[in-house]
């Protein structure tokens, strides 16, 4: 069973598919039509729209999953994926989960507890507190060892809430009191940390595998520098910025972080990489990652049937020297969003795809022709991976394949992404996670491409649709009108206007 | 048959010159382009103009003459003006002033909150209505200081995008 | 320019567009709206629809090169691609031809003077004559040195036609008669050789890459014994029958056959690959092949890009030490034909398609949705590629992948394929080029597959469908018939039914 | 509402016994399903039956009551049989020996050779029309000892599907 949705649970499918694994979905009240529940073998309806009432809903997940028979719960990656909790009360149901022990994501759940444990362990994290900050003097105490500029952290956090930068000495007092009032109020805990700000950062993960019987690989890294608003737009591996000596060092202290908490099945280490590539453990994602298809296709293994793999309590089937990367792999993340207005999220109906296609080209999505994606989730709607050679291939070639790319019906974000792989120092390799602040201006620049002419071409197909319509509207006004009364002709007008 | 048509924020004086069957002649604020048209797929067109090879897809808009209109390299909004559509223009240029006062969205959604009940002062720039979509929320904001005339909708309401949720007079 | 059609002309427009080099699309009176046309920068009209008015009117197409100032012509497969006479005239009216010299193609071209070649560079070729064969005496020769069965083979000719197969000494002077008549009828050229009948072989090809300054490499092998009337369906590489030690020695041979010939560009050795693993060579074919994506999945090497660098002159990119294949690729070609119904063609309307997607699944296609695909050209009109770290992934994959492939308004062939993947014998890699003939009965069973359930909710989902439309119509009856006449209401009728 | 539905060489018996939007009970030779149906896109439905889920694509046939299936795992040609059907096939079957006469093809062509002319006899497997479609030549025969009645189209012409080429008497 997928108690997931999206793009997540057809990808989730797919491989229990391939592997023989007869596939459960699970929706809620506006999921009846989408793909996972019309691609999975059997699907169960779990309640209203809202996640909480739905994919949040541990309890009725599992009672669906005992009810039609699962073996395993796959999680996905969100809802209910990070959530000890939930992992606990599968395995005490009898389900597998597949995922990590629930003991593993506690521990890394809680940031100070990741932190002390990775210290412990002889990782590198960014330097600061290794317990929570109460007071006052605890923040003048460590700004004293570390300097400024500090972030005050959430402990229990995640995703940008309840943290607050600070650069001046005079800002610390309102500073802790605010992210303490923000985490109390976000996560139910006002326990916060201090780490030291870590300028124009480089944002690398690290995929890791592991077993039950104690074998432990990495997959190499993840460059993920391209963010907004703390989301992820565009990863690419391997990253442009590390050297084959980091990415070693990195490798290895990855599979270390993972092994301090006795980790199995796939997991993520995030670091954070500065300027003078000194890199710091910044927290580990206990269960797949949006981006781990560029992964799949330079290393050709399949994350999700591992994962099964590791669950059903089979071994690894490969040793870290005989992992390679082949070539380069880019993923851009396409969304229903109006980029070009304050991203705006743009739900709505599908109306018309045509997807990319041939060498080196890989979507994962699950909207389709007639699809109406809902106003409750997430607003990414498929992934776009690209594999070359080199770098410079797979980004000509995703650029070919933004430009296949049309969705139309709602705003997406292919535009926006068009012009990151435009940009020159996107080209160069040479970005940290600034780079979509610092070239706002330019990727927002609403200059026209390719001309007058496109522009006279579009006012000219749209005057040709609407003149033709209306000779057709003529046509019909001549058999029409002779026996039906003039309202039901304007109604026909219109009808045909909107064919 | 001629008609001005806008896309973006441009007025383009659009005319046929000749047409017979998929080849037409048409002018373009005084250029004339030879051009084959087929319609390939529903709403989308292909022309061929000197050789050079455009693909258009028509989306219909909002209004019955509102397009967005999609070439391979840009998005266009587009509309056709012919007289009702002019007539409608001045009609709401008149009515400028009042439309501005209702809020809405451009995207479907749910509200989440409404700080605000029917007959209160409101100070421009306080938000009246906070809407849910995708996880994202938005704050909507009087544009003047007025007194809320009329609430449309309920905390908890799924909405669509352009409805009229809340009038301030 | 692309002097070609279909999914190889949008395969070349993809990599031109990669490369930043602008496309230039030709197409006869039934292409106007076909998917190279509209994909290409520029698209002119050649002639009408049957292929020797238009694709195969070289004058035509080289005059409109000319006209628009294009810089080369790519001929694609089928067609001008092996024809050395318009190899000629594109480079006397001063156009590059992505292919090899027209005296390769020549050379090649004939059979005997090919067969001739590889003898005298050490090639093994299958035993037979090394001249034309013109009367009784000279077959009965050559049939008292290497026994029967033999096969009389047209020089001119290829694709089956002007050829016999003879397993008896008394009806050797009729084949010969007949298979010199009917050389004649088609090709204009009544020379015939012979060739000792190789008995349940393997056809595997070697793709090789040469550039203009003598570096020459195969990437190695595609196996392409699922054939239906010498017409490939399957191909895949590694072959599951073949050695690394033979893989290495064919490898050897099919260099050694290319610089013969001096070849530069892309090209194929066909060998057949006797039960013993005696390999001997079969034909060159001088272009790019229909089976081209396996190579590129599991080198990773763009042969189209690789085409167009060796014709601007440049060398190789890499060396053959550098070449590797990671993984296991297969290819099936999906046809618009009745594989049910003695495979007749089913050109038509394409009504709706949704294309597989996901890791480790290309397709290069040229259809789309309200697409109609035309009478005069061949039936294939998309290949599915999958790719697997092992075979049986890439078979598993390709299950998967067939399994959500749709394509409705036209009959195809994949169903046919599904049932390939299911055969043992093909899932045991066990299979030579009688494959299908010997499994007909089992590929052709009519048995409903899934259960009765499928079938009762295909009569459900139609009935259920037919009295919703029949409800509208009521309704539309009421609303309706008071201000209009009857035959307009049967009419409005018969188009709800038609929705 | 109960209606015969024919699915290729099956004659089922249909009912629909209660219905409440997309929740219906449907009954097929005796057999009750209670179903969830929702037409996902154009003509494609996803019914769910304890739990399984069927993707069921339709596409009307040739006739306005036939249709082709396709489940995921089958091809299915199906036809609805009401009052007027069972009426035009005890007509069809009283002129079935004239129908089989019409010589016609299943896809569309071109007509490359009729080496027959109008009022020539025939002999039954007689080749009376060559079409070619997808480089594929498929020569079709008499199948009956008669006359070409009627020839209704010529060498070079394009063909539609189950278009009457030729009449033998």
């Amino acid at each position: 069973m997928i108690a997931n949705r999206g793009e997540i649970a057809v990808r989730v499918i797919r491989s229990c598919r391939e592997m023989g694994i007869l596939s459960v979905a699970v929706y809620s009240d506006s999921d009846r039509r989408a793909k996972h529940v019309r691609y999975a073998d059997e699907a169960y309806h779990i309640g209203p729209s809202p996640s909480r009432e739905s994919y949040l809903n541990g309890d009725k997940i599992i009672e669906t999953a005992l009810k039609c028979g699962a073996d395993a719960i796959h999680p996905g990656y969100g809802f209910l994926s990070e959530n000890a909790e939930f992992a606990r009360k599968c395995l005490a149901a009898g389900l597998i989960f597949i995922g990590p022990d629930p003991k593993a994501i506690t521990t890394m759940g809680d940031k100070i507890t990741a932190r002390q444990t990775m210290i412990a362990a002889g990782v590198p994290v960014v330097p600061g507190t290794q317990q929570k900050v109460v007071d006052a003097d605890a923040v003048r105490k460590i700004v004293g060892e570390i300097g400024l500029p500090i972030i005050i952290k959430a402990s229990a956090g995640g995703g940008g809430k309840g943290m607050r930068l600070v650069r001046k000495e005079s800002d610390l007092i309102s500073a802790l009191k605010m992210a303490q009032s923000e985490a109390l109020s976000s996560f139910g805990d006002d326990t916060v940390y201090i780490e030291k700000y870590v300028e124009h950062p480089h944002h690398i993960e690290f995929q890791i595998l592991a077993d039950k019987f104690g074998n432990t690989v990495h997959l190499f890294e993840r460059e993920c520098s391209i963010q907004r608003r703390h989301q992820k737009m565009i990863e690419e591996t391997p990253s442009p910025f590390i050297t084959p000596e980091l990415r070693q060092q990195m490798g290895e202290a990855a599979v270390k972080a993972a092994q301090a908490v006795n980790y199995f099945g796939a997991g993520t280490i995030e670091f954070l990489v500065d300027a003078n590539r000194n890199f710091y453990f910044l927290e580990m994602n206990t269960r797949l990652q949006v981006e781990h298809p560029i992964t799949e296709r330079v290393t050709g293994i399949d994350l999700v049937k591992e994962q099964i793999r590791v669950a059903s309590n089979q071994p690894l089937s490969f040793k870290q020297e005989e992992v390679f990367q082949h070539g380069h792999a880019i993923e851009c993340r396409v969304s229903a969003e109006d980029p070009f207005n304050g991203f705006m999220p743009s739900p709505g109906l599908i109306r018309h795809i045509s997807e990319p296609n041939g060498l080196g080209i890989r979507t994962d999505g699950y909207v389709y022709e007639g699809y109406e994606i809902p106003i409750y989730y997430d607003p990414m709607i498929t992934k776009l991976i690209s594999w070359g050679r080199t770098r410079e291939e797979a980004i000509t070639r995703m650029k070919r394949a933004l430009y296949e790319y049309k969705i139309t019906g709602v705003k997406t974000s292919i535009r926006f992404l068009e012009r990151i792989m435009d940009n020159d120092d996107f080209r160069n390799g040479i970005y940290n996670t600034h780079f979509i602040d610092e070239h706002m201006d330019e990727l927002m620049s609403e200059a026209p491409r390719g001309g007058q002419i496109f522009e006279d071409m579009a006012v000219i197909a749209t005057y040709f649709d609407y003149i033709t319509k209306m000779e057709k509207v003529a046509m019909s006004d001549f058999t029409v009108t002779q026996s039906c009364d003039n309202w039901k002709t304007y109604g026909l007008k219109k009808n045909l206007q909107r064919i | 048959m001629g008609y001005e048509v806008r896309i973006g924020d441009r007025l383009a004086s659009v005319k046929l010159i000749k047409r017979d069957g998929q080849y037409a002649t048409i002018e373009v604020d005084g250029k004339q382009y030879d051009i084959d048209i087929a319609m390939v797929e529903n709403g989308v067109y292909s022309i061929l103009h000197n050789g050079r090879s455009f693909n258009i897809e028509i989306i219909p808009g909002d209004g019955p003459k509102n397009y967005f209109v999609n070439s391979y390299v840009n998005s266009h909004e587009v509309e056709i003006i012919d007289a009702q559509s002019r007539y409608m223009m001045s009609r709401k240029s008149a009515d400028d002033h009042s439309a501005d006062r209702i809020i809405s969205t451009p995207m479907p959604g749910r509200v989440v909150k409404i700080p605000v009940t029917e007959g209160e002062p409101v100070a421009k720039g306080a938000t009246v209505i906070t809407i849910s979509a995708m996880k994202m929320e938005s704050e909507y904001k009087s544009p003047i200081d007025g007194i809320v005339k009329k609430i449309h909708v309920s905390e908890g309401d799924n909405i669509n995008a352009n409805q009229p949720l809340i009038e301030i007079e």
